[in-house]
């Protein structure tokens, strides 16, 4: 085991970057949320690697890290039923044409 | 260390030392050891696909009261290897507006999925890929891909029928997964690990078959759902969807789908007989007598788990040709209003039950488990015979009655 | 079992509360299935003191079944209950109303979760009253108590009727009433609330057992006053939030206007319980609290107990609103109950007092179930009449004649006729305040013989004389008294009459409590 | 350069690849397989890292799940967006200097973690760390709280999914 | 069964009685009745079988038959309650039973037990009869049956029970208890036909001129508790305590604040005080003047509850716990409480003789007889023979029963001839619309003349000649000349109204055509009457004092020994001397001989001499309680206390403290929150929020992705800020 830890957190960071780039860029709403999926997954890659860099006794990164995933999926859940309902009645998926709050 | 005790590690040892002879470094040596080792495991289940095959087209024929394969070779058995080349020099036809990347990744990843599951698949003792703390869950991840393959086929190869099948096959898997996942934990539970080796070694004594039947009846039923096997082939029903997801695969792509799914079929069987019949051990304890010592031999272990294997692989064969296909919207409803709830029911009793009686002498705990199983059984059957009364009953109120005058 | 004998207080006292949100979740059509589980889930407290009643054990001393839990620590206030005979028998006869009120106003429809939820929820207020152990609990359950009572007044009261109050000014009668009642109690407990203030900034604890040794023995000066002056003004502000609950003349208008207006199941807990709360003060915390003074003013309370008497009873014969005739009838009641504890104040220790005090203990319980039985009496009758005016009835007998019986009945129980319940009592407080305050009693009497006259002016008037034929047939035909009425009454007649014939049992206790009070 | 670093190299490399066709290619599909391909790789990092149950949870929750998921929402949603120019908002230069410098932040912020080029502690070798993590899970000592918060969450997640995504009668 | 147990017993068949009726058998007529006999019968059975051992018992008076329990716990000690049968008790307890049970019979005919229901009865009203068709096609119109019959049986029941209760208590509140439920069922059973107000006005004027006394007496019985700190007759009437009683006198601090104002009052010993106040409860139970007002309106009920309440059981009852009281007026030193009683009695005697001298109604001519035999016992206590008072009090009992019931059967004949002329304006309780009964109805003419003559004191044969006698002997024989002057005139009255009646009644021709078709009442009524009768005669045979010339001796003056032995001092019979006698007979015969004499062919009221308007109209007794009392009170009730006091007055405050309140109200509310927290505050806020938000509505374009952009580039933003400046 000779890989060292920055690689790992340097990797989670661009991997953050680039999600976030997706969720700020992508029209598509279901894109966004691809975007986010990536984000979630850096954090994860962080959470892990520490968990096992630094004390692997403790579960505190694991078990993070599973709760990160039951949010990720709840928040795809609803987030994807959401653009459902609203492509249902909108006719689109684009996130600046959900404008109807605006003044 | 002798060949008979442990052949894997014996022979790896010997390669090993043969290839540092040669003088590679020892870290390329292992990795090199575990290359060959891979190969040699997927070329087996590769010759043992082609050997179902022939098997599978047996059985069928035997089943519609037929001879089945009986021309090339004895028994027809030179027939599998005919209709391998059959598929391989057949014109690979990829459709117009098909996405080419896609359908040709998807055959792939689907027998994939199925080979990847022999990793943690242990025919003997000693003789595994790798022993994973978590191989059940491991089992449900690689069907998780087997799904991907499938959703990737039916929309790559742009035809509708295609896209149907698959949109059904996603679902009928994505669903069944979860009774299957929830069973999954009652061996689990029962053995206190989820290590498939782990899981073997505790049933030396009695097998969870007769601890859980009904988790057993479950783990089928998902189990042949999970193949989209007939009475669960809406995939590709040909009777609606023409093939299904694989409609416009031809050729070995085709092939593969279908070399994966048989394969998949008996790997189920082999996981039936790993959770529930004890794998290659559970003969209960008898190999401890001196005289049966040699039950414990890894061959003789593995001849035992491909026998229950073949049994497990028959029964899914025997369901799929003596069963009618099902609605889909029924399928589904079987899954989430029946099975779920029944096999959520189960895993508490289970779990309950387990942690009361596990200090009883073994055959006071079995017999508690079974007894729970019968109960929960019986009261499923009753609700179901009255909830079906019910209906009848509703069914009569709405039919229009004869008026008397 | 042991749980609940350790709990057993705060059962009774909560689970009123979850009865009513239980009430409140279910759907809101159900009609039945809310009332069923209204009564259902009342019951519950009743028979858990029914349970209490058989462990109480009358020989021990001091209160029993105390638990105590931290409340507000920043004030020394904990959560302090238990009973003794006294409270015993209150909490008794709250759960034993509750359920028939609730019974009672089965005919209810509007709004019925909210009013069953007010109802329980007022439950919880009174059965604290009488559980607390502590001041400022006390306190605030005699305010909650209060709440759930206005709305039900405002709400449910009886629609019609108005009330003109000055220069023409009219406003509908039940708002007229709730308000009364609401403000003229609240300004009356604002004394008790800087009363209580006082003890507890004094002594760092509202715990009542410990306050009273503390509080009693106080001497010197206290804000620059003589203890004996400030002790004066926290005596008679207490004792004035309790005399309007009560309520003694003259602060007892607000009884008419609220019992006429309430809806009966209301006039029925107001008459069976509320009242209570004032009199139990006296008993729970102005007797053993202030015993200097309340032997110096009780004649000035007794004084104002006779005009109760006296002038209830009268005020009750110039009605012609049979409810309003009820009504006054409980303030020449509770009369009796103060004059009871007057006399016991005068003279604490002796056994005049104690005979007193048993008859005004006695005569609050009495009170509880022939008042709460005359109003669902009355209720019966508005309710399918639709007028309370006396003119109006007249030789209802042979229309009703199970009813007339019951009417009689509870009557005569309310009139005082030996053999049933309220004899036992008015002659207990009779003999006991006889020697102590010969004269104010010999004036009681004839509030007494008013007592008879405005009983049998409500029987002339409704079931005796010439039939009014008008209530005879068509779709004004009186109809008799239905079983589920007659159930809610059932209870209230039999122990009308089983503790009229041997009041011991129930006796024996409040005497064992009244002794220990001294 | 063991091979094992090798081999994380080439992992990082193919995810991070992935990750970038994720947020530009233009087939919301394509996107979305691209996707499991980070994921799949992740999940081998977590092999890496010796974090079998989250590696094989990956793939079931990730790849069986959520990809899933995304593919069927946009198969549902497509004949959208498929004819129009672009997939990425006007200003997307902005997003990408805003990401470039949140990159460099990050990286700062990550790299002052003390001894950052650590190697990895040694696994305790007599406890099994899956045992491990499901007792950390359930066990009132560690995370049963938001271990059960999270199961809660769940459950709101698939009613609400069912309600929003649900053909509603009325309408 | 040891008798004391048994003496428990004897109240409880009639209550049982009551409550199967009231709960089961209302339906059912004959079941009803049934029960209640039985009930009745039950109770005559017991109270003989007490009777007769009692008599078996060595001086009875020592060892009565008593029996308590613990009943109210009062401090350590308890309030007992038992039951007591002593010499008073058992002679009381004796013609209570008979007097009840002959009551109860006498009823099922009285309420025409067997006849059809009526055409148009309703409940609360008398029946008006039914008519019938017999073979003959003939329409008939017969009695018909009582609507409430079942009631009535039950309401009597309950009155026996009361009454039973009251003799056999041993202590004041359980004979208190009695009392107020006999209280309450002649309120119920005077107002039996509710439907005529004249009914439901006499219930309401009965209970509560009888509770007036009530009230005093419960004063009497608390005074007596809290003295004696015991209610139970033996223990009040230990000598020691009387003495101690006598002596101390009741109004010490009175009589000392107002020296010699009240010399009278503050004369009297606290046994005296107590005395009176429970014998104030006697006059209004026994209708004694001042209240005795009620009884005659009683007459609204039906004849046999007037028998209940005037002879066996109410008044009696006040008389008998006069009887029971009278150690206590005794024990009073002074000897005031015995003149006032002595004084009430007399004079009730003799005014309620006169008044009962002009009286037209059957009933009421004997409902004053009543009052005025009454006031004989209450004198013959007063001046302290009591034996006396007890022996008149029991024939009377038998005797008035007779009477009342035989008027009950008069006027039950009467009726006949009414629904047979079908004539309803005839009065059939009207003496002038009768004359001649005596061939239509034989034995009701026979019984009512032995009951009448015993009324008069006709010598040697009636009851009635013994007791009062024995009477007019004692006042003699101690000297109270004016009393003994006041019973004779009484006396002589008495006859002549009784003449006066018979005459009118039973003499003569028929006046009216349906005198000339009344006809004899059934045997369920009649023989009730001559039972009554029989004891009416003989009854008065027990108590012949031993040195009555000729029949001296012959019979032993067992009633004398046996009812004397009741209380601690042995009353001396009075010496034999003939003027008593001869007054007695004088008046008597006297008396007799001149009512047969004036109205032997009297016609019609206005051939009546002694219809003086002043006597007919009762002294104008009840126009005067009306105007100073009755009157006086629903104006106080009504005017002062409820409208005056409460709404006027206490309201009054109320009302205008919340007015001002509500002035105040609207002072802030004009003057402070509207201009300046509402206008300055409020509002103002409220447009600087307004404006800006529409200012600064430009940047919400609603794009979720600008706005994370916004937010992303603020954080890069603070974050270089906070690495440059900061850090």
């Amino acid at each position: 085991m000779s890989i060292p830890l920055s690689w790992y957190l340097v990797l989670a960071a661009a991997l953050f970057c680039i999600g976030l780039y997706g969720v700020l860029v992508r029209k598509n709403a279901i894109a966004i949320l691809l975007g986010v999926e990536l984000m979630l997954n850096a954090v994860n890659i962080n959470l892990v690697a520490f968990w096992r860099y630094l004390d692997p006794a403790q579960m505190a990164g694991q078990a993070f890290a599973v709760i990160v995933f039951a949010v990720a999926a709840a928040e795809v859940a609803v987030g994807l039923a959401l653009i459902i309902s609203v492509y249902r009645r909108r006719k689109t998926v684009v996130a600046d044409e959900i404008d109807l709050m605006k003044w | 260390m002798s060949f008979w005790n442990d052949p894997i590690n014996f022979l790896a040892d010997w390669l090993n030392g043969v290839l540092t002879g040669w003088g590679l470094p020892a870290g390329w040596a292992t990795v090199l050891v575990y290359l060959v080792g891979i190969t040699v495991l997927v070329v087996f289940a590769m010759v043992l696909d082609i050997g179902l095959v022939w098997v599978e087209r047996k059985v069928v024929a035997r089943f519609q009261d037929r001879l089945g394969p009986n021309r090339l070779g004895p028994f027809g058995l030179i027939q599998p290897f005919a209709d391998i080349i059959k598929m391989v020099i057949k014109e690979d036809i990829t459709p117009a507006g098909a996405d080419k990347v896609l359908y040709n990744i998807a055959p792939v990843l689907s027998a994939a999925s199925v080979i990847m599951l022999w990793a943690i698949l242990p025919l003997a003792a000693n003789i595994y890929g790798v022993d994973l703390n978590v191989g059940l869950l491991y089992v449900v991840a690689m069907g998780a891909l087997g799904t991907l393959a499938v959703i990737m086929a039916g929309w790559a190869s742009n035809n509708k029928y295609a896209l149907l099948g698959a949109f059904r096959m996603v679902a009928n898997m994505v669903a069944y997964e979860i009774p299957m996942v929830i069973v999954l934990l009652i061996p689990t539970i029962l053995a206190g690990t989820m290590s498939v080796i782990g899981i073997t070694e505790a049933q030396r004594d009695i097998w969870f078959a007769l601890l859980s039947p009904l988790g057993l009846i479950i783990f089928m039923i998902s189990a042949i759902a999970e193949l989209g096997r007939s009475p669960f082939d809406l995939n590709e029903a040909e009777s609606e969807i023409v093939a299904g997801f694989h409609i416009e695969y031809t050729g070995m792509k085709f092939g593969w789908f279908y070399a994966g799914e048989l394969l998949h079929a008996f790997t189920f069987g082999g996981f039936a007989a790993i959770l529930f019949f004890g794998g290659y051990a559970g003969f209960f304890g008898l190999e401890k007598l001196p005289a049966f010592a040699w039950l414990n031999l890894p061959l003789v272990q593995a001849f035992f788990f491909i026998l229950k294997a073949m049994l497990g692989y028959w029964v899914i064969m025997w369901v799929k040709y003596s069963m009618p296909r099902i609605r889909i919207d029924h399928m589904l409803a079987f899954n989430w209003k029946f099975l779920v709830p029944l096999s959520l029911i189960l895993l508490a009793a289970t779990a309950i039950l387990h942690k009361i009686l596990v200090v009883l002498p073994t055959w006071q705990y079995a017999l508690g488990m079974f007894v729970a199983n019968i109960v929960i059984i019986t009261a499923t059957i009753e609700i179901l015979r009255s909830y079906g009364r019910r209906q009848r009953l509703a069914e009569q109120r709405l039919s229009p009655q004869p008026v008397e005058n | 079992m042991t749980f609940l004998n350790q709990h057993l207080l705060t059962l009774i006292l909560f689970f009123p509360l979850l009865a009513a949100v239980i009430v409140l979740l279910l759907p809101k059509g159900k009609l039945s299935l809310i009332r069923w589980t209204a009564f259902g889930l009342s019951l519950v407290p009743f028979a858990l003191s029914v349970y209490l009643w058989i462990l109480f054990d009358p020989a021990k001393s001091g209160f029993q079944f105390e638990v105590q839990y931290t409340w507000y620590a920043a004030l020394n206030s904990t959560l302090h209950l238990g009973v003794d005979g006294l409270s015993l028998t209150m909490v008794l006869l709250t759960t034993l109303l509750t359920p028939i009120a609730i019974l009672a106003s089965f005919n209810i429809s509007d709004r019925l979760r909210a009013y069953m939820f007010l109802f329980l929820a007022l439950e919880t207020g009174m059965l604290g009253v009488f559980l607390a152990l502590d001041l400022l609990i006390f306190f605030v359950f005699w305010e909650v108590g209060l709440v759930p009572m206005y709305f039900l007044i405002n709400q449910w009261g009886s629609e019609k009727g108005d009330r003109e109050m000055w220069k023409g000014a009219v406003v509908q009668a039940r708002n007229y009433a709730s308000l009364k009642f609401m403000i003229y109690t609240m300004a009356g407990s604002l004394g008790l609330l800087l009363a209580i203030q006082l003890l507890g900034v004094l002594f760092q604890t509202y715990d009542l057992p410990t306050l009273t040794g503390k509080w009693t023995a106080l001497e010197g000066t206290l804000l620059g006053l003589p203890v004996a002056t400030v002790k004066t003004v926290a005596f008679w502000a207490f004792v004035i939030a309790f005399a309007i609950k009560v309520p003694v003349w003259p602060f007892h208008t607000w009884l008419p206007d609220a019992h006429t207006e309430a809806p009966t199941a209301g006039s029925m807990i107001l008459a069976g319980v509320l009242l209570k709360l004032g009199a139990y003060g006296f008993l729970r915390l102005v007797l053993p609290l202030y015993p200097a003074e309340s032997a110096k003013y009780a004649g000035a309370l007794a004084f104002l107990a006779v005009m109760a008497i006296v002038f209830g009873a009268f005020a009750s014969y110039g009605q012609k609103d049979f409810k309003r005739l009820v009504a006054y009838s409980s303030v020449n009641h509770m009369g009796f109950v103060v004059l009871g504890i007057a006399a016991a104040a005068k003279a604490a220790g002796t056994l005049d007092a104690n005979i007193a005090l048993n008859g005004a203990v006695l005569q609050m319980f009495n009170h509880g179930l022939s008042a709460a039985g005359m109003f669902f009496l009355v209720g019966v009758l508005y309710e399918r009449t639709h007028t309370r005016n006396l003119d109006d009835f007249g030789g209802l007998f042979p229309l009703v004649p199970v009813y007339g019986g019951i009417l009689i009945f509870t009557s005569m129980a309310s009139l005082g006729l030996p053999g049933l319940n309220g004899f036992v009592s008015e002659f207990l407080v009779v003999r006991g305040s006889w020697p102590i305050l010969t004269v104010y009693t010999a004036i009681a009497m004839i509030g007494l013989l008013f007592t008879g006259a405005y009983i049998l002016k409500g029987i002339k008037q409704v079931l005796h004389g010439p039939l009014n034929e008008h209530w005879a047939h068509g779709e004004h035909k009186l109809t008799e008294i239905s079983p589920r009425e007659i159930v809610v009454m059932a209870p209230l007649m039999v122990l009308i009459l089983v503790i009229g014939v041997y009041p011991a049992w129930i006796l024996e206790i409040i005497n064992k409590a009244v002794m220990m009070l001294f | 350069m063991t091979a094992e670093q090798i081999f994380f190299l080439l992992t990082a490399a193919v995810i991070l690849i992935a990750a970038l066709m994720v947020v530009t290619v233009r087939k919301l599909l394509h996107a979305a397989l691209w996707l499991v391909l980070v994921l799949f790789g992740v999940a081998v990092l977590y092999a890496i890292l010796q974090a079998n149950f989250l590696a094989v949870v990956q793939l079931v929750v990730y790849i069986g799940a959520i990809a899933i998921l995304f593919i069927f929402a946009d198969m549902l949603t497509r004949r959208d967006l498929r004819d129009r120019p672009g997939q990425t908002r006007f200003n997307w230069w902005v997003a990408a200097l805003l990401g470039l410098a949140i990159f460099v932040g990050l990286l700062s912020a990550l790299l002052s973690v003390p001894n950052v080029n650590r190697t990895p502690a040694a696994l305790p070798t007599d406890t099994d760390l899956v045992a491990a993590l499901g007792t950390a899970l359930v066990s009132p000592q560690g995370y049963v709280l938001p271990f059960e918060v999270a199961s809660v969450l769940l459950l709101a997640a698939l009613i609400g999914a069912v309600y929003l995504a649900g053909v509603n009668k009325k309408s | 069964m040891a008798t004391e147990t048994f003496i428990w017993l004897l109240p409880l068949p009639p209550l049982l009685a009551f409550f199967l009726i009231v709960l089961f058998t209302n339906k059912n007529k004959a079941l009803s009745h049934g029960v209640a006999v039985g009930a009745a019968a039950l109770s005559w059975l017991g109270s003989m079988i007490v009777f007769i051992q009692a008599l078996g018992v060595e001086e009875f008076g020592k060892h009565v038959f008593e029996s308590t329990i613990n009943w109210l716990p009062t401090g350590e000690t308890w309030l007992q309650i038992g039951v007591r049968i002593d010499p008073l008790g058992a002679a009381v307890l004796f013609f209570v039973a008979w007097t009840v049970l002959m009551i109860f019979i006498y009823s099922i005919g009285y309420h025409n037990f067997g006849q059809p229901a009526g055409d148009h009865d309703h409940p609360g009203l008398p029946p008006h009869g039914a008519t019938i068709t017999d073979a003959h096609g003939h329409k008939h119109t017969v009695p018909s049956v009582e609507p409430m019959y079942s009631r009535f049986f039950a309401f009597i029941g309950l009155f026996a029970f009361g009454m039973y209760t009251l003799v056999v208590s041993n202590n004041l509140l359980t004979l208190f208890v009695g009392w107020e439920i006999m209280g309450l069922c002649s309120y119920l059973l005077i107002g039996f036909w509710y439907g005529k107000p004249s009914a439901r006005n006499a219930a309401i004027k009965a209970f509560m001129t009888t509770r007036i006394g009530d009230v005093f007496m419960l004063l009497g019985i608390a005074w007596l508790y809290s003295y004696t700190g015991s209610l139970s007759f033996s223990e009040i009437f230990r000598p020691e305590v009387l003495e101690n009683m006598g002596n101390t006198m009741a109004f010490a601090r009175l009589a000392h604040s107002l020296p010699g104002v009240w010399p009278f009052l503050s004369g009297f010993s606290v046994a005296g005080a107590i005395g009176i106040l429970l014998f104030i409860g006697t006059i209004g139970k026994s209708a004694q003047w001042p209240l005795h007002v009620w009884l005659p309106d009683a007459m609204e009920g039906p004849t046999p509850v007037s028998a209940m309440i005037h002879a066996a059981t109410m008044v009696s009852a006040g008389v008998y716990a006069a009887i029971r009281m009278f150690p206590l007026l005794h024990a009073d030193q002074s000897g005031y409480a015995l003149t006032v009683v002595a004084f009430i009695g007399a004079f009730t005697a003799l005014f309620a003789a006169t008044i009962a001298v002009a009286q037209n109604d059957i009933k009421r001519v004997l409902a004053y007889s009543t009052i005025s035999q009454l006031g004989f016992m209450i004198a013959a206590l007063g001046i302290g023979a009591y034996v006396a008072a007890a022996f008149h009090l029991v024939t009377h009992a038998f005797f008035k029963a007779l009477l009342f019931l035989g008027s009950g059967s008069v006027i039950h004949g009467m009726e006949h001839g009414v629904l047979h002329t079908g004539n309803h304006h005839v009065d059939p309780q009207d003496m002038f619309n009768m004359g001649g009964l005596r061939k239509k109805m034989p034995i009701t003419f026979w019984t009512f003349l032995i009951g009448g003559f015993a009324l008069s004191g006709f010598p040697v044969i009636t009851a009635g000649f013994w007791s009062k006698d024995e009477i007019l002997a004692d006042a003699f024989a101690h000297g109270h000349w004016a009393v003994f002057i006041t019973l004779a005139v009484a006396a002589f009255l008495t006859a002549f109204y009784t003449m006066r009646q018979i005459t009118l009644t039973f003499l003569g021709e028929p006046r009216t055509e349906e005198a000339r078709h009344a006809q004899e009442t059934p045997w369920t009524m009649t023989a009730p009457l001559v039972v009554l009768a029989f004891f009416a005669v003989t009854y008065g045979w027990v108590g012949i004092p031993e040195h009555f010339p000729l029949l001296g001796g012959l019979v032993p003056n067992w009633f004398h020994e046996f009812v004397g032995s009741t209380l601690a001092e042995h009353p001396e019979a009075a010496p034999f001397s003939p003027i008593p006698l001869l007054t007695s007979l004088g008046v008597a015969l006297g008396g007799l001989f001149f009512g047969w004499l004036v109205y032997r062919n009297v016609k019609s009221p206005a051939e009546d001499k002694l219809q003086i308007p002043v006597l007919k109209n009762k002294w104008y007794f009840d126009e005067a309680y009306d105007f100073l009392f009755v009157k006086p009170s629903y104006w106080l009730a009504e005017k002062f206390t409820y409208l005056f006091l409460d709404r006027g007055v206490i309201d009054g405050i109320l009302h205008s403290v919340a007015r001002f309140s509500l002035f105040l109200g609207h002072a802030f509310r004009n003057y402070f929150d509207k201009p300046v927290v509402n206008e300055l505050i409020g509002d103002g806020t409220a447009n600087l929020v307004k404006t800006s938000g529409q200012k600064l509505r430009y940047i919400q374009v609603g794009r979720v992705q600008s706005y994370m952009l916004v937010s992303t580039f603020v954080l890069v933003l603070f974050a270089v800020l906070y690495y440059f400046l900061l850090a």
